[in-house]
């Protein structure tokens, strides 16, 4: 299990390096996504009391398109149909498919956090720091989970283009949230004080659980015919 | 192989409607037939990827109905989709999908010589390639993986009189190791110089006709595979 | 299909015929769902209902606080619970549909039934949480946790419903969905203790509350007479609608067996 | 040219039509991103003043949505190769695209709309109605109009699900300023008086103008190798 | 049709490199090499899709570098891929394209009968069909163009024997009405015995054949096209 995943996870990740979509495209998409709700929400003191919210939204929707990306890949010329006949354990595709995406997200987040600190004039302090780190990893790897999870339904399936976000999105809406208000808690926005955000935190490991033992089991069955 | 009145659903149309054949080891059986007829559906079946609706099946000793996952394994299919990532160079997809099956390099190597794709072409990604050499590597992909039971949809599409030729010269060294081979084809001129028995499929069933009897293998060989 | 849409047409004429029963569902006539006892459940349910009406709008008595709106407590409370029950059971056909010894599309279908069921009554949870929204907050519709999380999750479940109508095998249909149908149930408990998790203008949890006792003893009595009344409406559309869904994969079955003799024929042309 | 634009989009319909893409996925996402966003920003005083704005960030993504599918359909088995090797005029697969896109829109933002009035308590007045269904009416062909053809540049490329969003959202930046500027004039939001609101459909109509000039003379050139 | 010296380029790749060929109306000329020789490109640039980097060219009286709008209208090409809409029925689509050339339904009647889809499989979703179905389904939409130059890119593979006999007869019943054809093609048994003349392509050039002499269309006409 874990050496397909390896294998697969080292492969889309080299796809991701020789097309260079995320860094090319996806980023700037995301960096525009931020730019634009500052546009929309105009008045300042409003952006900056909901600059985390706008981050992880923003994250949301580059989460969108990634996954979709991650299974294009996979459904351009049939390699879906080639990976189940060659009987490669879904588990470790499903694994494999969540890590790579996991790292691109990761390199996405920083660099939306790094705008959200700019634009919207958040402050980074030092007691919140271990919370901030543990906060983006534990989101990071619940949305790839569920991203791969939901992906791998919709991919094949005509019409994915719609389904995907419909299943997501919801789904998704307790990690925007934990991850907000832990977000919120360790940068001070508003006022909020580190310790409130670590119950958040554990909402957000909870997800990451469920989704880990959850997906591994359910991916198989999913993909198949 | 064993299959007694198969019948295989796609929505609601019976693809395959009450199929009855038997295979035996080290043959290489030629299905030809009407577009339509249930080729490429009998050869997933086959694959364990389509499911049986009704009647029975063995494939290399495991049931259709309850053991796909073990068939899966043992068999190589060549679909009518190539199941290539574009993005990746010609060595990495045959790495890749050799490493999968736990191929080593020289296995992958080995293969990419076979099909004429270690000189030029072996840096060039799959989406430079001409539709001839993009067959050529989904066949190394799959001569990388040596399976037990080779399932080849309509192989000699795209390919030119050269990969005609070392195709069919690898075809022949496979069923030497003990291999099966079930081809769907419908270049009976090459195909059936090549294979030991023809059978014609026609609406979703299947009637025997008399063996070509290019090789000799079938006759030697009479264990039921 | 033009095939297929022929056998359809068969099918349907042969089942309004009167002779032939639908295999596997016991009905002693092929063009209806009911039974005898789902007609009792049916006579049930409407006394039910009507009770319910009596004691939901004259015999309870108005809230102190709410006056006469409280009465759509009953409604909104009735149905949200009885959409969980819904949920719940669509999860555990769902899990039943998937253990390796009980695969069998009966419990696919019940999981669909129930799910189709439980967004109805959500939605009629949604519907009078609004109304009555406009009667306590002055607002149709306010950005409260709970409020919220009630619409994710009814979302979700248009989601599997959508994944429903993916279409493939009944198999695959089963598979995919039920897979779903276990994800989202878990935001039950995530819609249940949102109001604990974020404090908001909602209601807290009123009647489980052991240590203060704030509803009058009637209001309590109503609330579980509706919560009785939509059990048994919810009871009572699951058999039926579960049934007419075996018809129709029943329906497929024959059309199955009429195209097999389509196809068949196909190559003696 | 018109002819061709009415077979074009009289196909792109149809084809909505067997396929419910919009109606039972888009529709809902829609709906969920409306909720997202009110959820992200918590505030219930917050929501309200941005309503118009969020109506039309949440159109913006559906129109990405929207227009992915919309070239899905072409790319899929090479109908744009197709079209164009046809010699079918490119200004009417232009103008006929945007036509199906323009159409699907209006449906779309109907339901936000109303989804605004009732979840972020918005008001229709009488005053505003003529300026309300002009900016929804030169919003949506804008939107259409620049949708259709981004949407042709991105088709084809490897990676145009990301693409796509990198290259739309600035362009569409002054339709959502715009928009959301006359939506809250008509609507009253936050004190806007309805007189505010024509300038900004005066933009409406400028973009307008332009890209439906430009669109048609660009178009051709943009989907040429 | 006339090429001198033609070089057309892909990425940096010449995929051809100095090609020269003649042909006259009414002859049916088949293109054979090995794969990647530069077949499907010199179909293209026939068809004015690859632009010409070198060299000289026309094509039924038009210049291949200032004209090709005006080629393309004339000109019908059937690619690798097939160019229909999954979602559409089998009518639907060879009535679509069928009507961007202004063919009359009773043509597109007629294209179907000629390709055998006219019973059963006319309401069919594309989506459901088999591999070879599809590629008559492209053929019948090519079939209601009329073209004046037919392109051909392996229009064998995929169909089965009637299928091909009913394309062969429909190719001599277009040269008699003064159509040209070129056809690319692996399947030289089958191919070879159609064409009037063989022209080998290899490396990007262009070399010719002794005349397989099938038919004497080419003979009797002798107008450079
Ligand atoms: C659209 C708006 C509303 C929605 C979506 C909504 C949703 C819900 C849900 C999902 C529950 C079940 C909670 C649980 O036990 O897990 C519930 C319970 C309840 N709701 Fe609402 N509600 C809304 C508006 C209101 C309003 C306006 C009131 C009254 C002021 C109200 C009063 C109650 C009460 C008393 C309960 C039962 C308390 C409990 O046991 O938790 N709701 N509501
Ligand atoms: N989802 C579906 N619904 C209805 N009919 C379908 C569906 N999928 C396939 N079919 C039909 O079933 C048959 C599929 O046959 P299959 O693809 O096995 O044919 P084949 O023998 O491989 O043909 P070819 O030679 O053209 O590749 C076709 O007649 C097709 O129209
Ligand atoms: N973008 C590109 N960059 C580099 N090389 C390319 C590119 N596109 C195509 N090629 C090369 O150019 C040649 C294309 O040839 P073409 O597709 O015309 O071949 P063909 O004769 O049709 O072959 P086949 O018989 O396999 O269909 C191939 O060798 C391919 O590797
Ligand atoms: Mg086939
Ligand atoms: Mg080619």
């Amino acid at each position: 299990m874990f050496r397909t995943a390896r294998l697969v996870a080292a492969k889309d990740l080299r796809i991701e390096l020789r097309s260079r979509v995320v860094t090319n495209q996806v980023l700037p998409f995301a960096a525009i996504v931020m730019v634009m709700f500052a546009f929309a929400l105009n008045t300042d003191a409003v952006v900056e009391r909901v600059a985390p919210g706008l981050v992880w939204l923003a994250t949301l929707f580059s989460l969108l398109i990634l996954v979709q990306r991650s299974f294009a890949i996979e459904t351009a010329d049939g390699a879906t149909d080639a990976m189940r006949a060659a009987g490669i354990d879904p588990a470790g595709i499903f694994l494999g498919k969540a890590l790579a995406l996991a790292a691109e997200l990761a390199v996405l987040e920083i660099v939306l956090l790094a705008t959200a600190v700019i634009l919207y004039r958040q402050d980074l302090r030092a007691s919140g720091v271990v919370l901030l780190v543990s906060t983006f990893l534990a989101a990071t790897i619940g949305l790839a989970l569920v991203g791969t999870l939901y992906g791998g339904l919709a991919a094949g399936v005509r019409g994915r283009e719609t389904l995907l976000p419909l299943l997501l999105l919801p789904v998704v809406a307790p990690v925007l949230i934990g991850a907000t208000r832990a977000t919120e808690a360790a940068l001070g926005t508003a006022g909020a004080v580190v310790a409130d955000g670590w119950p958040w935190l554990g909402l957000l490991g909870v997800f990451v659980a469920l989704f880990s033992v959850g997906g591994t089991l359910a991916f198989g069955p999913l993909i198949e015919e | 192989m064993q299959l007694s009145n198969a019948v295989a659903v796609l929505g609601q149309f019976p693809v395959l409607a009450g199929a009855d054949l038997t295979v035996h080891r080290g043959e290489i059986v030629l299905l030809q037939g009407p577009n339509g007829a249930g080729k490429t559906s009998l050869l997933r079946l086959f694959a364990g990827l389509l499911p049986l609706a009704r009647g029975e099946g063995t494939v290399l000793g495991c049931d259709l109905r309850t053991n796909r996952e073990s068939i899966r394994k043992r068999v190589g299919l060549l679909g009518h989709a190539n199941g290539l990532y574009a993005d990746l160079t010609v060595t990495e997809n045959v790495r890749f999908w050799g490493a999968t099956v736990g191929a080593t390099s020289a296995e992958v190597d080995a293969a990419m010589v076979r099909m004429g794709l270690a000189q030029r072409l072996a840096k060039v990604p799959v989406s430079k390639l001409s539709a001839g050499q993009k067959r050529r590597t989904a066949l190394a992909c799959l001569v990388a993986r040596r399976a037990e039971l080779w399932l080849l949809d309509e192989p000699h599409a795209g390919l030119d009189a050269t990969g005609r030729d070392e195709l069919d010269a690898t075809l022949r060294e496979a069923t030497a190791v003990g291999a099966t081979i079930i081809v769907a084809s419908h270049e009976l001129e090459r195909a059936g110089a090549l294979a030991t028995r023809l059978v014609e499929v026609v609406g979703g069933q299947i009637r025997e006709k008399a063996g070509s009897g290019g090789s000799s293998a079938s006759a030697a060989i009479d264990e039921s595979a | 299909m033009t095939d297929n849409a022929v056998t359809h047409q068969q099918v349907i004429a042969a089942a309004a015929s009167p002779a032939p029963t639908v295999a596997g569902t016991g009905q002693r006539r092929a063009s209806a769902s009911g039974t005898p006892f789902t007609r009792a459940l049916g006579i049930a349910t409407i006394i039910a209902m009507a009770v319910l009406l009596l004691f939901g709008l004259f015999l309870s008595p108005a809230d102190v606080v709410q006056g006469e709106s409280v009465r759509i407590l009953y409604i909104h409370v009735g149905t949200v619970w009885v959409a969980y029950v819904a949920f719940g059971m669509t999860a555990i056909s769902s899990a039943a549909f998937l253990w390796k010894r009980t695969t069998s599309l009966t419990w696919d279908r019940i999981a669909g039934a129930s799910a189709e069921v439980g967004v109805l009554f959500m939605a009629l949870t949604l519907f009078a949480g609004a109304l009555w929204g406009r009667l306590a907050w002055g607002k149709f519709w306010v950005w409260d946790a709970r409020v919220t999380t009630t619409a994710f999750l009814f979302i979700s479940y248009i989601g599997y419903l959508a994944v429903r109508g993916l279409g493939g095998s009944h198999q695959q249909r089963g598979r995919r969905s039920a897979v779903v149908a276990l994800l989202a149930v878990l935001e039950i408990p995530l819609v249940h203790f949102s109001v604990k998790l974020w404090r908001g203008l909602h209601q807290d949890s009123s009647v489980a509350d052991t240590t203060h006792v704030k509803l009058h003893d009637l209001m309590l009595f109503s609330l579980f007479l509706a919560l009785v009344a939509f059990t048994l409406l919810y009871a009572w559309l699951v058999i039926h609608r579960q049934r007419v869904m075996a018809m129709q994969d029943a329906l497929d079955d024959k059309g199955l067996d009429y195209a097999l003799q389509q196809r068949r024929r196909e190559g003696d042309l």
